[in-house]
């Protein structure tokens, strides 16, 4: 059994108070209830404070470049599909410099899970807008108030029928343990978008205001539901659902590719004869 | 016209199917037992325009395009407008009676008789073409046959009819051209071109993934690693743009896997931050770079050698790699294998960098052995105290055991920041110093496997002519122009650009009387690696930059021009 | 009186029947009934076939990167407010390399058209999967069949809220015409999504294919009401909707940034007096 | 200790607010006409982690870090910990008595007891540094008075009065400091750092767009346009990665605006595909580059010179550029305003390129004359004969008149490949060969603007000391240093490191007995260059690559270690 211990105890350089630290620990929770080793898992990560997480906790990690978290993590698990992966990295990170890939690995639908710790600011560049920050909201580099319109992770996942989408609050690690369980076991791409405080330059999404805003979604919503969950996407600022808004039973990537079947990729050894027969096509 | 070989140039618009007629021609040319050399040039369109398929073939003919044209096959007007200039003296043009040869000698053929349906086209012309050059006509009718094969009986024995029926009137028609001599017995020959080579060398390497975005001339190496790749055992993905490739490579390539990246300058451009995450993450990945001209789009179907400065330098910070420029189409295909054991050696990303030229360039070869003479070098699956395990141990050599996560207890935690041996973010100026030192360390790995450049010529020659990746058959037949012309020459090709062990060439260059730096580009980068890092300066560059291969002649013309002045 | 002669006529290297000819055709067409002179307006693209279209028009022109079309478009709208900025771009360019500057352009909402020529695959490298290749369309680089999920542009463009969204159908020169010059028209980001037969490298989405399916939206459709628009949005394979998808009333970014009234950026001369005072704050 | 100038390092947490105390002493210091030299050493982190903010000050102090400091304004006790070893002989600690002096000459302060609040141990502090030093106690009260003034008269007077008490108490102590002399007239000084002075040369040059992504320590050239650019006519916009940035730079320079792009080496790599467009293209782009240590992540708030290859060779195929390495606050105001003439007169790429060290180094400096010497290289707007005009005319300098679209009628037609005069695609040989010659010929336009690198020392030097960018002032301090130590020294610095113009410094090199290149960076980059294209070889190296910046020290210390071996 594996248990909390396992994934160790680090000092982090985040702020005290931050949205990070409840996150971390639903992470190292829901790695426990799934009976996931560290050694089992890989945790992927890009440049942010959010993407510092694979550093705080004992398990295979990669921390790559800022934006390119979801490109890394999805080489990896084609090169071992017996590794699960996991993506914790910044709303920044994952639907700016990285939107680009966020479409394309919502369309592919490897099987591995994005957490994006959503505070809806840079947090380590010292509070620049993100895609996330919401119009209006007057900032350092945007004194006179964000002109673009929030970016939607939840509205495009669900447009482009992604297979799982969800989202969470760092102030409810119950849920958020429920939320990374049921992501990490949906055989696919799952999108989990996280609600996170920033105490040091989100002054306006505070933990108060999610806080006041996230509600569970209700039982008896269906998120095999596209309409109802177009819709759900919609809601924000007035009340964020929290919960599984959509998914659906898209077969993933690993299933679709004979070569995937058996052993990880990497761990395959060379087969000369059928290199040799590839060179004689060419005679 | 040399009687040992012939230049045989099909001109005409995207879309003909000139392709089609040159790739049958040079496999039967191949089996036939001659050297075969292919020079593609094509035009940025899918239709129309203006392209050429050259052919050099012979019992002996050179790997490296030539200007005069023995056989212009024009399968339009434009064709015979623009090349009929370049026929040799006793050059003969092949078309069909449509055509107007425009006073060049020329042989027509009655396309419409020979070939029932346009579609046999092909094939007739292919008929005429083996009996101008006198090959045995069972080359051509074994290969069409087994071409065809597939699609039934019936078509197998259309096809030899329209080829015996030109054979036939080739035979009656008085062309005027010598047949090629017969060649002396040779070996089975594949006829393969420098991306098809490199995908072979990656998959004789064990390559696992492959990660690209199409961009000409290096799309080819992916294409061929999904046409032969399912049951090696390897993916190949088509990703959302280049950053994506090289990053998921990164990832790919952490967990364990061979992997390969191809794709041409602009692509190479963009992923220049994931260059340096590998060298700061310490990751092996071979980026195969097929050069075309720019800046920016440029002539992107064209050819060029201006992207050495951008392999050398991609990225940010300071790092090791190594760069491979092969020469011609078996070392495609070696280097692209040696280079997976030296990037896994250096732990670093390795460049195969060639260019449009020899990326498209069919050549006849001898079949290459698949095993290598020595294992692999490969990441270890466990370590025997898994947790002491770290992934970026200081060592003497640099190098640090590298391990692939998931296969035992031990945990790898691979990193873009500078790391604490575990791999842990650190400011610490002290491990900083010695991370730094031990990543550059690492070059000393492979500093004994370098690549000595390759000569050839007089031992005590006058002129040097020094030259690296795809020109080395021009500068071959260079060398051998100008010796013949009496002077005393001599070549020194580089396949392997960086490291550079200068015990290697630099006695060499020092010895010789006048030196020539041979590039395609129009600043002569590798001259100035060179002098960068041995003070030792080139009398004269010989450049061109105009986004067509090379010649002998245009070397040996500027030499000898170089030399009166 | 702007003439379509104005815009001259160039020899391409488009193949022969290929969609691309009667979208340059619209372009010019509904330039004239814009009365928009060569010299008002500026046509930028990226790489691909369709990226070749300022080449063969008499306009000003800026053909930049593969992909990069938006950001170049949306930067010399900011330097000149005067010119109307239309881009045209392939499928690949917009949606693929581009995605991640699609998903700006729509938040920034400039007042810019981006006219994508969709032949659901990359025409000018030969016929490889595109973002639009629809799932199981077997390509050379995809012989297994295409296994990411297609490119919804309107369903990401609606779900985000942007200001102007439509389809149209190469096939059909009198409704491109009157899809352009809606979409010059109108003040903000305008996205014009254009089915467009590819007769060399794509034999399913064909002329017939597409034919087949286009159809008008029907004059009773509210293009404000977003509920039906994300509907529409999801409508492909079985009949594709042409027309005004979605629009609403966002104020465009020029509108929301007072530096950008008046004269055209690159017009202005340097108020030195101005830059002394700024100098003086430092002392 | 100096009697002429002092250390002082104010150490503490991220979020302390070091940098305000900092910020208001340097200003008060700056007033009082004193030179003042700041030097910022922080991590990546918002809390907690070890930031300093060091000052150097005096009538006459050196614009160099150094590392004996005077008074350690510890706000921790880590700072005392971790600095109290690097304490000159009569250097004093000053903290708030509720901290440990460690054994070492300490000031303690009733910080609790002079503040009413702790919002107010800011201006407590303040006030202790400013007594001890001996400034006019009317310099901080008119600052304050000046910064609180926006918050109201009670909020003036409270800070004024904490201010006094400070000083009042530091009078009654013993300090045994003794106070800075005064210094002699001076005009009015600005206190600016290395990105704020580029910030205003772009003003001063009539910017019009910057594009940026944020990145540290690039972020804030964008944020004082920002905070300053409005009421001029400016439009900042951050957008959504860097490519972007780049990208759009090239649309709002062709339609004729000039624009600014700021970032570090990693977001340079990923612009490297649009500079090569910039060249192709012919647009005019100051690329502002800030370096940090990499590879990659790397040290992501800390100090290095490790991107002068990338600078000089992003992007794919061969353009020019130019590339400015400003070596203090006014160099980064005059080379900025001068790079947008010289990007105007290039038609291409222009890279202003610092460092973390220089860009956060708040230094006092004399006022700049906004106005240019001469009027600003500007595009066309209109031309006498549209119908005629073509963007990428051959002309004999290779230089185009570069026409703004949209104010008349000629059409102008920007293009990424290969092209016609009048921009459109073409895949002609000689046309090939003339554009690209053009292109390249355009570097002469600015050879005669090359900024000649400056000299200081000895005329007929024995040692000649070489620096490029920011270690401008800790090699003039090394001179001094090594000249009072006896030796002949001389140095010489490069504010532009591209193109290199040899005849402005070879003769130079050649004539010292030994050369030493001084670079922040593990491989010598500079040196590196300047063997390419000169062949001279330097005899040593002094690198450095920790991330810290250089002091005069390490330089001397290793000059003189290489002249004793
Ligand atoms: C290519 C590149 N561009 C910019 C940066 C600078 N950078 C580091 S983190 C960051 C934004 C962080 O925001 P987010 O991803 O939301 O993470 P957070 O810190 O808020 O958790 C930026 C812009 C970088 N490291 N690399
Ligand atoms: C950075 C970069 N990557 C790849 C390419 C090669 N390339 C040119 S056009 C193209 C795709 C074209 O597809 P699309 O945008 O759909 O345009 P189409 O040709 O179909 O009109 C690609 C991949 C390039 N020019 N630049
Ligand atoms: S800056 Fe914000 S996101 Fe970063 S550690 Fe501090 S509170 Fe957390
Ligand atoms: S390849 Fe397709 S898109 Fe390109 S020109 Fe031909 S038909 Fe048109
Ligand atoms: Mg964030
Ligand atoms: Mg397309």
């Amino acid at each position: 059994m594996v248990k909390i211990e396992d994934f160790g105890e680090f000092t982090t350089s985040w702020c005290p108070g931050c949205g990070n630290f409840p996150i971390l620990k639903a992470v190292k929770q829901a790695l426990v209830e799934l009976d996931l080793a560290p050694h089992q898992v890989l945790m992927v990560s890009g440049i942010g404070q959010a993407a510092k997480l694979p550093h705080y906790m004992r398990a295979n990690g990669f921390n790559g470049l800022h934006g390119r978290s979801l490109p890394a993590a999805q080489g990896a698990r084609l090169a071992n599909t017996s590794l699960k992966v996991l993506v914790n990295s910044g709303d920044g990170c994952s639907y700016g410099e990285g939107g680009n890939h966020f479409l394309a690995a919502i369309r592919r639908n490897l099987d591995i899970t994005l957490m994006a710790h959503d505070n809806q600011i840079y947090g380590l560049t010292k509070g620049q807008a993100s895609p996330m920050t919401m119009e209006g909201h007057k900032t350092k580099t945007q004194p006179g108030g964000v002109i673009s319109s929030q970016f939607n992770p939840i509205a495009v996942a669900v447009g482009l029928g992604a297979s799982w989408v969800a989202r969470s609050f760092a102030g409810d690690i119950e849920h958020m343990v429920e939320m990374i369980k049921a992501a990490v076991n949906h055989r696919g791409f799952s999108l989990l978008d996280i609600m996170q405080p920033c105490v040091s330059f989100n002054k306006v999404n505070t933990f108060a205001w999610y806080k006041e805003r996230c509600y569970r979604l209700p039982d008896d919503y269906d998120p095999t539901d596209w309409e109802a969950a177009m819709k759900k996407s919609q809601e924000f600022a007035d009340g964020i659902p929290i919960g599984v808004i959509y998914r659906n039973d898209r077969p993933c990537y690993e299933s679709r590719v004979p070569v995937l079947a058996g052993d990880p990729l990497c761990a395959r050894e060379v087969d000369y004869d059928a290199v040799e027969a590839v060179m004689r096509r060419y005679a | 016209m040399s009687t040992a070989s012939r230049n045989i140039v099909i001109g005409g618009e995207a879309g003909q199917g000139l392709a089609t007629v040159g790739q049958l021609l040079t496999k039967s040319l191949a089996r036939a037992g001659h050297a075969v050399h292919v020079t593609q040039d094509y035009m940025s369109r899918i239709r129309g325009g203006h392209n050429t398929y050259s052919i050099r073939t012979g019992p002996e003919s050179h790997p490296a395009p030539c200007d005069a044209i023995d056989i212009l096959v024009a399968l339009n007007q434009e064709t015979v407008t623009r090349h009929k200039a370049d026929l040799a003296p006793d050059g003969v043009v092949l078309l069909d009676e449509s055509l107007d040869a425009e006073g060049a000698r020329a042989l027509a053929l009655p396309l419409k008789d020979l070939a029932p349906k346009p579609i046999f086209e092909n094939v007739a012309a292919l008929g005429a073409l083996c009996g101008m050059l006198g090959l045995d006509p069972a080359v051509p009718r074994t290969l069409l046959s087994q071409n065809f094969a597939k699609k039934g009986e019936a078509v197998v024995a259309q096809n030899l009819e329209v080829l015996d029926k030109a054979l036939e009137w080739v035979g009656g028609s008085s062309h005027g051209l010598a047949p090629l001599p017969a060649p002396g017995t040779v070996g089975e020959q594949l006829m393969m071109n420098g991306n098809e080579a490199i995908s072979l060398g990656a998959m004789a390497a064990g390559v696992r993934c492959c990660f690209f975005y199409p961009m000409t001339p290096g799309t080819s190496i992916a294409q061929n690693l999904i046409n032969h790749g399912g049951p090696l055992g390897i993916v190949v993905e088509q990703v959302e743009d280049e950053i994506a490739a090289l990053n998921m490579a990164s990832g790919s390539a952490a967990a364990g896997a061979r992997t390969i990246v191809n794709t041409s300058g602009g692509g190479l451009a963009l992923m220049s931050e994931a260059v340096s995450m590998l060298g700061v993450s310490e990751t092996p990945v071979v980026i195969a770079v097929a050069q075309r001209p720019g800046p920016a789009t440029g002539l992107p179907t064209r050819t060029e050698q201006a992207d050495l400065n951008l392999a050398l330098y991609a990225g940010h910070g300071e790092f090791p790699r190594a760069i491979y420029t092969p020469g011609d189409v078996p070392e495609c295909f070696e280097l692209t294998r040696a280079a997976f054991d030296t990037a896994e050696k250096l732990q670093s990303p390795v460049f195969v960098l060639t260019d449009q030229y020899l990326a498209d360039s069919f050549r006849s070869v001898a079949p290459f052995e698949v095993r290598p003479a020595t294992p692999p070098v490969l990441p270890l699956k466990t370590v025997d105290d898994p947790a002491a395990y770290k992934r970026y141990a200081f060592t003497e050599s640099g190098v640090s055991p590298r391990l692939m996560p998931g296969f035992g207890t031990a945990l790898v935690l691979t990193d873009s920041h500078e790391h604490t041996e575990d791999g842990h973010i650190t400011e610490d100026i002290g491990i900083r110093n010695r991370m730094q030192e031990k990543r550059l360390r690492k070059e000393c790995a492979i500093f004994g496997d370098i690549v000595p450049p390759q000569r050839f010529g007089a031992e005590d020659a006058e002129l040097l002519l020094v030259s690296w990746g795809s020109t080395k058959g021009a500068l071959r037949e260079a060398v051998d122009l100008l010796s013949a012309a009496g002077k005393k020459a001599a070549g020194l090709h580089f396949a392997q650009v960086w490291p550079l062990n200068q015990g290697l060439f630099l006695d060499a260059l020092k010895a010789a009387q006048r030196t020539f730096c041979v590039e395609l580009n129009s600043t002569g980068q590798f001259a100035g690696l060179v002098r960068q890092h041995t003070g030792f300066a080139f009398d004269r560059l010989v450049l061109k930059y105009d986004g067509r291969a090379i010649t002998a002649q245009y070397i040996v013309d500027a030499v000898l021009a170089a030399d009166a002045a």
